[in-house]
């Protein structure tokens, strides 16, 4: 189980209070109406699942309910970075990230 | 290939069992092969033996950077069932179950496919709707299924507590008789031994770092032990490892990775004859031959290749087998594990050509893949043997995540299995 | 704008209503708990025991959004209630018969008396300006009072809280799980909380905290 | 029947309080602070059980969590049975039940034995995997004999009657063993002040000092153990849990501690008092002080009840005043081997001789061996055991250097007891719970932690260090080293210190030689509890099975209760060897939690029964109750379902509620619809944003219905929401969608609009939502409130505020019947003192309760969809016929708009809702069933939609049903079959979905 920093909160809680919600920085397209299918359909469903470095998108549920930003490994479970929407990752893997928002 | 029987094993005997062949070769790698699979998991192992032996193509190698059946095969619990909702999803597995159906016979390995039943429970009318629902498809589909009322349920699984008194009581079930469990090492091996005795070369321990690709269309893979290795076709089957493969060929693909528990209890003297599975309480258990309770849990929301979950995720299910198996409240729990899934959004596979030419993908089984095996070998061996898609297969395009022409299985498959 | 005249009572850009019924309406009131009869209990149930537990009911309960970096919106707040608003996160403040607990970095739960609940929020509608919401969410909760020597070994029963002093002070407050159902736990002396439950949740965990507590004894006070 | 085994004097049992017990039906006599196996040990009792495969009779051979034979059925009482019990875990207690797990018709002569005897060369590893297979029909008798064998003890078949509990817990340092270095480290820890967890699965602290006879500043160790207990017990900030086993290491530190609290004193937990209890600990820094486990030898028969490791035979002498035997033959790789014959010597009883495998041993023990005149045979080895039920004698032989083969003549000695020790094991297992791969350590002859990424540290056996004075040195350094990494200050501990005894070096030795070849000696036995032997390794390895991943699954090596806790490493040896590898080539095998079983009731704690799931109640559900109301589960909510009458089935039931409601009036408690408050400037904007249709011009107090999808266009949520103000909404969903729609909204807002001014709250539990409808609601809300509730005053979707039986309310004149209907809102403190105002005011128009099934079928007379029922996340609006509640007219792209316009979506011959008429009017389609246009085509049928909805309507006359048909709404009139189980073939009519008041004139009066 996971121990996670909540950055609104400002201490670590158990991953209990929390709810992983997928790849962190997918922006929705400015005009949904110029995408082709292929586009939207990525928009949609298309994911990086890396194995490794990961910036994913955390909610505190039972806490502030506040959405935050995680940078984890996804093979040791290391939390390497916690940091708010709207920000960008300082901890990010040799490839670059796609769509920062 | 040595044949097995209950004659060979007496006669073995009397040398002691000195005399055994190897169940597969430890081949030294060909310079190129008509087709390459990656990854030797039951999928990748059934993929080989049905090219070799439906469509004549032997010069196959299969490349598994661990050992044969270690991922997902040698993880999951077993179950074995063909009673999906839609029609696509439903041939699918029922090409797979007709498969089983004659699996050891076929591979003169024992793979103790033990079709004691399979109950999906309903707790809610929303629960039973989707249970008629989907038997009355399967039914005319030619599928086997029932939905049965508590009473019934009772007299098949008579230590469950089907009573009112439960938080939320079991209000039906459907029932498939000839969905069950099957040893899932066997699987693997069996497959293995059938493979390799039609010359298809298993090159262990052996990773593909690279794919070899020119001009759109894959030409061979970079081993780590082996350099290149040329290809004509490529089929990749790697589950949880889907994406990494999928970025070497410069792709994401509409998945994501998750753990999934499993667990058993220590063995006791058989108590439970046949397999549950509840949604709404998340959970679901057998009793192997061996006496352990197998018990399954559901999927952690997180992205994780580490094989392990998180511990509530496990606590939930043990609430959820002993609320409905009060009486198991003092059994102890063994062991418990994690495998790494491929889901896809809709909750069925990829089974499909890529954006590169002869290289083609079978993944995403989510929490599904293990009762597939044999049918997903099948077809995923005729589309690599003749270049499209096998009809079966068709559906499962991952292109399919384009145009929107799902196919959601969500409610078949909201616990994991 | 008919609607309007006649009826919803719209103050500014909002509805606020008095949800009381009048005085001397004799209208019964049915806080969350009121079904666990603790008046009986009180009286009847065992008057020693680890834990002690009362419903702090009927409290007006107002949650409040605004901006903490908006210096005019916590100056009203300090002007309705005579209490500024803790921005410190996990924080709560008291006087008197008011308090605030921080919820979130735009969210305080105000608790106030039940019967002034509409006088306040009518205040705060009057002073308070830019983009904040106020609800009322009285019918919606309740508190519970814990006490006694056991009270931090309950609790750890209940919440993956750390409660050792050093990271649980006096005056600290949190949004958690509680058993299967939330709880925001507030410390309001070395053995004494506070939870703030929902009201749908509350026979469960009323439930819940009886067996709990069954081997430190439950004292029930009113 | 007398102690025959036990001593006079010594060990830390009281011989003052003997406890009864019942083994098999007998009964004996053990002492207080015996565990089952040393009173059973003490009786003279021999046979524990019966091997899996072959039914081979076993003995107790280890005194710990690693004993794979002594598993015990527990229990005095049906509801108290428990399977698999290590009897020498098992504190005796007064009345204590235990019976042998196996064997038929008792354990000492199992008939299956002889299916063993007979049977059992023609059981190599993976028989099953051979055989069985023809003729393919009699495949399921082969099973059914296969299972009969299968498991150990057995289920309790009645439920259990004690509770169990979970507790959180935090600390900075969580000591994983109460031996020498966990005591050290622990004493170190909590000196500065550190937040301490000490926990050990025995239930004295003090780990292997207990059963030693060393001194400590010349005072006995359990002396210093006590003081560093007390110590400990002292300190505010130690938490001290004996009888407690850390059994799982999870990520970032989280760890699992199953604590036994009353299995010590009852079958049952006292009256009062948990029988269980799981602790949950976030640790800052984790030290592992686990120890070792002594590594038995593999040799021929050496699994006859009699042989065992040699440090159980001291444990037992030591610590429990038993001798498990009379005379006693030891082989050892190893010093430390020889103190059990040195305990057996000095508690009187013969040493027939000590077998040391090495060729020239020299170290203190050996010394001491000699000095007390005992046979010490060096360069040999015992190469096989004679005896069944217990040990008659053994072969000796001499053995070459490096063990590989039998260089000498064999002797023969008479014993009773074989120890052996092939040296130690480091228990290792939760350093690799978290993924962490054990390295091996040639020194240590045995595989220590790995690197790992969680805050651990180790100290003591576990890294090989197993002199007292290393183990007490390395426990205070990691004590140290953690308060370091915590920022604490250090502490100083002063150790006492053991003699300093010289230890040779051990040799590195496994699996014993034998005259024959492996293959064709008697079994020498691995893993004792799944019967794998060294042959079966090496046949496994011939096989191709060659990681050792592959040996252990074929095998089934490791797979038993002990979790190979004696056999891995030997297994591994053999496998390597046959493999012609060292042993770190041929692999480790990772160990999973738990490191020994945790009972189910643990990991459950008090979320079972009652409290498996909350249950969700509103503010009347009392009154429902009293009233007869059958509920229905919806999320966790409770909701009255239908309120029958005495002697009303459920169709009377529903009948007469949904005639009461169209005919006069009835009531419906709606309080589980989620609300959700929102306020903010750009409210509308938001609305207009998740919503499939326009929001702008919606006028304060008026409601509008809007359907929510997600960015595929597909529906997943819907309801009414009402402007209270121009930036002041109320909105309302599902029941079950929730915390689902709420946490939806907060995520666009959050992370992709934070521009825009919004707020929103959740307001469900605190409106109580009594929902009147029917003909005659107006008239009885009139009789509880002054305002005038005139169609012109009070129109549809119109939301007023009034007082409702001297309530405040807020009152919304929607309707989901199609009746004239209203929402009566109040805070919920009050909403059963409306609701019963409204009942006595509803006589005189037969007001009549009803529950969710009624609302569905009056809400299916009018066509309205229930999202999640009619729905199922594959349809978007426009499949739904609800194009008029999509605007696409709208400036911004509303989620679902781009997704509801891909190709699959748009496509003709998509399966849309429609309603559904029978042939026959009173035949009810089943819901869920499948519809065919073609009733003769044979299976597979083409299949072309099914029903959602479907019931009988009273007020119609006739069925009714709601159902996704392909291209439907362009199928009006036409027929379609539903082939159902039972072989009939339903006939239904193609129709419009709205089957009652077309024009909607009911609501609008």
């Amino acid at each position: 189980m996971f121990y996670i920093y909540c950055p609104h909160c400002g201490e670590h809680r158990e991953e209990e209070e929390f709810h992983a919600k997928g790849q962190a920085h997918i922006v929705r397209p400015i005009d949904p109406a110029a995408c082709d299918d292929k586009a939207w359909g990525e928009y949609l469903f298309f994911r990086k699942n890396p194995r490794g470095l990961h910036h994913e998108l955390w909610i505190h549920a039972a806490g502030c309910r506040k959405f935050f930003n995680m940078t984890r490994d996804t093979v040791t479970y290391e939390i390497k970075e916690i940091y708010k929407i709207g920000e960008q990752p300082s901890v990010v893997a040799g490839n670059k990230l796609a769509g920062n928002k | 290939m040595q044949r097995y029987s209950g004659f060979g094993l007496l006669k073995h005997s009397l040398t002691h069992h000195e005399n055994w062949q190897r169940v597969w070769r430890n081949p030294t790698p060909k310079k190129e092969y008509d087709v390459i699979i990656i990854g030797g998991g039951g999928h990748g192992l059934a993929t080989a033996y049905y090219l070799a032996k439906e469509h004549g193509i032997t010069n196959v190698a299969v490349i598994e950077k661990g050992y044969l059946g270690g991922g997902n095969t040698a993880r999951n619990t077993t179950i074995v069932r063909s009673n999906y909702l839609w029609d696509e999803s439903a041939h699918l597995y029922e090409h797979a179950m007709k498969l089983w159906e004659g699996l050891s016979q076929d591979l003169n390995y024992n793979v103790m496919f033990s079709q004691r039943g399979v109950l999906n429970l309903g707790h809610t009318l929303q629960d039973m709707r989707d249970i008629q629902r989907r038997v009355s498809a399967n039914r005319l589909n030619g599928i086997d299924g029932e939905v049965l009322d508590p009473q019934q349920i009772k007299e098949i699984v008579p230590h469950m507590d089907c009573s009112d008194n439960t938080r939320y009581p079991i209000m039906g079930a459907s029932w498939q008789p000839r969905g069950g469990v099957a040893r899932h090492d066997a699987v693997a091996w069996g497959f293995a031994r059938g493979a390799d005795a039609y010359g298809v070369d298993m090159l262990q321990e052996t990773e593909v770092v690279d794919l070899v690709i020119e001009d759109g269309a894959i030409v061979g893979v970079k081993t780590n032990k082996y350099g290149v290795i040329k290809a004509g076709r490529v089929g990749s089957v790697v589950a949880g490892n889907s994406g990494v493969i999928a970025k070497m060929a410069g792709f994401d693909l509409p998945i994501e990775s998750h753990p999934l528990q499993a667990m058993v209890s220590e063995p006791i003297k058989p108590i439970l004859d046949t397999v549950v599975m509840s949604n709404h309480v998340h959970g679901y258990v057998s009793q192997s031959d061996k006496g352990d309770l197998v018990i399954g849990a559901g999927i952690d929301g997180w992205n994780g290749y580490g094989q392990r979950g998180s511990f509530p995720t496990i606590e939930h299910t043990m609430q959820a087998i002993v609320e409905l198996f009060p009486i198991f409240s003092r059994v102890r729990l063994n062991r418990q594990w994690g495998g790494i899934v491929d889901t896809c959004p809709d909750a069925c596979p990829i089974i499909s050509k890529t954006p590169v030419e002869n290289l083609f993908f079978n993944c995403g089984w989510g929490t599904g893949g293990f009762k597939a095996t044999p049918g997903s070998g099948h077809v995923f061996a005729a589309s690599l043997a003749t270049g499209e898609m096998h009809p079966m297969a068709k559906p499962f395009s991952m292109f399919r995540f384009h145009d929107g022409a799902l196919i959601d299985e969500h409610g078949a498959a909201g616990v994991a299995h | 704008m008919s609607d309007l005249e006649s009826n919803v009572e719209v103050v500014a850009k909002a509805a606020v209503m008095n949800q009381l019924p009048a005085d001397g309406s004799g209208v019964r009131a049915e806080s969350p708990l009121f079904h666990a009869e603790l008046e009986v209990l009180a009286k009847q149930g065992p008057q020693q025991g680890g834990v002690h537990l009362r419903e702090n009911k009927l409290q007006g309960h107002l949650t409040l959004r605004c901006n903490q970096n908006n210096p005019d919106q916590l100056a009203a707040v300090e002007t309705v209630l005579g209490l500024a608003l803790p921005i410190q996160p996990l924080t709560a403040v008291v006087k008197g018969d008011i308090s605030i607990r921080w919820m979130s970095p735009d969210e305080w739960l105000i608790v106030v008396p039940g019967e002034q609940t509409f006088d306040i929020e009518s205040c705060f509608r009057d002073v308070m300006t830019g983009h904040y919401s106020l609800v009322n969410g009285s019918g919606g909760q309740t508190i519970i009072e814990l006490w006694g020597p056991d009270v931090v070994s309950l609790l750890k029963k209940c919440t993956p809280i750390d409660f050792h002093p050093t990271q649980f002070p006096v005056g600290k407050v949190v949004s958690s799980i509680f058993a299967k159902s939330g709880a925001v736990i507030s410390r309001t002396g070395e053995d004494r909380f506070e939870l703030v439950i929902r009201r749908s949740f509350a026979d469960y965990l009323w439930l819940w905290l009886q067996d709990a507590s069954r081997e430190y004894g439950l004292v029930i006070e009113v | 029947m007398s102690q025959k085994n036990r001593l006079g004097t010594g060990g830390r049992i009281d011989r003052t309080t003997p406890l009864k017990f019942q083994y098999n039906g007998k009964t004996y006599t053990g002492f207080q602070g015996d565990t089952l196996a040393s009173a059973i040990l003490a009786n003279g009792i021999d046979v524990v059980g019966r091997s899996f495969k072959y039914s081979r009779p076993r003995g107790v051979v280890a005194a710990g969590a690693e004993e794979p034979n002594a598993v015990l059925q527990l229990g005095a009482t049906e509801e108290t049975q428990v399977p698999n019990v290590r009897a020498t875990q098992q504190e005796l207690f007064d009345g204590l039940t235990s019976q042998a797990v196996n064997g038929w018709p008792n354990v000492d002569n199992d008939m299956m034995s002889w299916v063993g005897k007979l049977g059992g060369k023609m059981m190599p590893p993976g028989f099953y995997y051979k055989t069985f297979m023809y003729p393919k029909s009699l495949w399921d008798t082969y099973e059914s004999m296969i299972r009969k064998a299968a498991g150990l003890g057995r289920s309790p078949l009645e439920n259990d009657p004690d509770t169990y509990d979970k507790v959180n817990q935090h600390c900075d340092v969580l000591v994983v063993g109460a031996g020498p270095a966990g005591l050290a480290a622990a004493l170190t820890a909590a000196r500065s002040g550190a937040r301490v967890i000490l926990a050990d699965e025995q239930s004295e602290f003090g780990g292997s000092l207990l059963s030693s006879k060393e001194l400590l500043d010349g005072k006995p160790a359990t002396s210093w153990v006590k003081s560093a207990v007390d110590e400990l017990a002292g300190c505010a900030d130690v938490l001290l849990l004996p009888r407690a086993t850390v059994n799982g290491y999870h990520d970032h530190n989280f760890l699992t501690i199953h604590e036994r609290l009353t299995d010590h004193l009852a079958d049952k937990a006292p009256v009062g008092m948990v029988r269980q209890r799981l602790h949950r600990v976030r640790a800052k820094w984790v030290v592992l002080a686990t120890g070792a486990h002594e590594r038995p030898l593999v040799f021929s028969n050496n699994d006859v009840p009699g042989c065992m490791i040699a440090s159980a035979v001291s444990t037992y002498i030591n610590r429990y005043g038993v001798v498990p035997g009379s005379e006693l033959v030891l082989m050892t790789t190893n010093d430390y081997g020889y103190q059990a014959a040195l305990d057996w010597h000095d508690a009187q009883r013969k040493v027939v001789a000590i077998v040391d495998t090495r060729q020239n041993p020299q170290g203190a023990r050996v010394e001491q061996a000699r000095k007390r005149g005992l046979n010490v045979i060096t360069g040999s080895a015992v190469i096989e055991v004679q005896g069944s039920k217990r040990v008659s004698g053994v072969s000796v032989a001499t053995i070459d250097a490096a063990g590989n083969k039998v260089t000498g003549a064999v002797n023969r000695l008479n014993a009773d007891t074989v120890a052996s020790s092939g040296g130690w094991s480091p228990v290792i297992h939760l350093s690799s719970h978290t993924g962490s791969r054990p390295v091996w350590d040639d020194k240590v002859v045995g595989f220590v932690p790995g690197p790992t990424v969680q805050k651990q540290l180790t100290a003591g056996g576990i890294n090989g260090k197993y002199s007292i004075n290393e183990a007490l040195s390395e426990g205070v350094l990691a004590g140290l080293n953690a308060l370091a990494k915590l920022d604490l200050p250090a502490t100083e501990v002063v150790l006492p210190s053991a003699a300093d005894m010289v230890e040779e070096a051990s040799m590195t030795l496994f699996q014993i030689p034998h005259l024959l070849p492996t293959s064709k000696a008697p079994k020498q036995f691995v893993d004792y509890q799944t019967d794998v032997t060294a042959a079966g390794i090496e046949v496994a390895c011939r096989e191709g099975f060659e990681s050792i991943e592959h040996v252990k699954r074929y095998t089934a090596m490791g797979f038993g209760t002990d979790q190979g806790k004696l056999g891995n490493i030997n297994g591994m040896a053999v496998a390597a060897k046959a493999l012609n590898k060292t042993i770190p080539e041929t692999g480790t095998t990772i160990f999973r939690p738990n490191y020994t079983p945790v009972t189910f009731g643990a990991m459950v704690g008090r979320d079972c029964g009652e409290l498996f799931d909350p249950k969700r109640y509103t503010a009347m559900h009392k009154w429902h109750v009293e009233h007869g109301a059958k509920f229905e589960d919806v999320g966790q909510w409770k909701r009255g379902w239908y309120y029958p009458k005495p002697g009303e089935s459920m169709q009377e039931c529903l009948d007469r509620e949904c005639k009461a409601t169209r005919d006069s009036v009835g009531i419906l408690d709606a309080s589980t619809l989620g609300k959700i408050d929102i306020q903010g400037a750009d409210a509308r904007e938001f609305l207009g944003r998740i919503y499939t249709n326009a929001w702008a011009k919606l006028a304060v107090g008026k409601c509008r219905y809007g359907l929510m999808c997600g960015e595929d266009g597909m529906v997943f949520d819907d309801g009414v929401t009402s402007c209270l103000g121009d930036n002041h909404f109320l909105m309302t969903t599902t029941t079950g969608g929730a915390p689902r729609v709420l946490e939806w909204l907060e995520l666009w807002h959050q992370t992709e609009w934070p521009e825009l001014d919004v707020y929103f709250n959740t307001v469900t539990d605190h409106w109580s939502t009594l929902t009147i409808s029917g003909p005659n609601s107006r008239k009885l809300l009139s009789e509880l409130t002054d305002f005038d509730l005139s169609n012109e005053n009070f129109s549809f979707m119109d939301v007023h505020q009034c007082t409702v039986a001297g309530v405040p309310a807020r009152v919304f004149r929607i309707s989901f019947t199609g009746e004239l209907s209203y929402e009566i809102n109040v805070q919920a403190n009050y909403g059963m003192h409306v609701w019963e105002k409204l009942f006595e005011h509803g006589k005189q128009f037969n007001l009549t309760p009803y529950g969710t099934e009624t609302m569905h079928v009056l809400r299916a007379e009018k066509g309205f969809i229930i999202a999640g029922q009619d729905t199922d996340g594959s349809v978007h609006p426009h499949d739904l016929g609800m194009s008029w509640c999509v605007s696409d007219q709208k400036p911004f792209s509303y989620v679902g708009k781009r997704g509801m316009a891909r190709q699959d979506c748009m496509r003709e011959n998509r399966k849309q809702l429609v309603g559904l008429k029978t042939k026959e009017p009173k035949v009810v389609i089943p819901e869920g069933s499948q519809a065919v246009f073609d009733p003769n085509e044979p299976i597979p049928m083409t299949m072309v939609g099914h029903i959602t909805s479907s019931y009988y309507s009273a007020n119609l006359g006739h069925s009714i049903a709601m159902g996704v048909i392909k291209g439907g709404l362009s199928r009006m009139g036409e027929t379609v079959y539903y082939p159902q189980a039972d072989g009939r073939v339903i006939e239904a009519e193609i129709c419009s979905l709205v089957f009652l008041d077309p024009k909607g004139e009911r609501q609008n009066v």
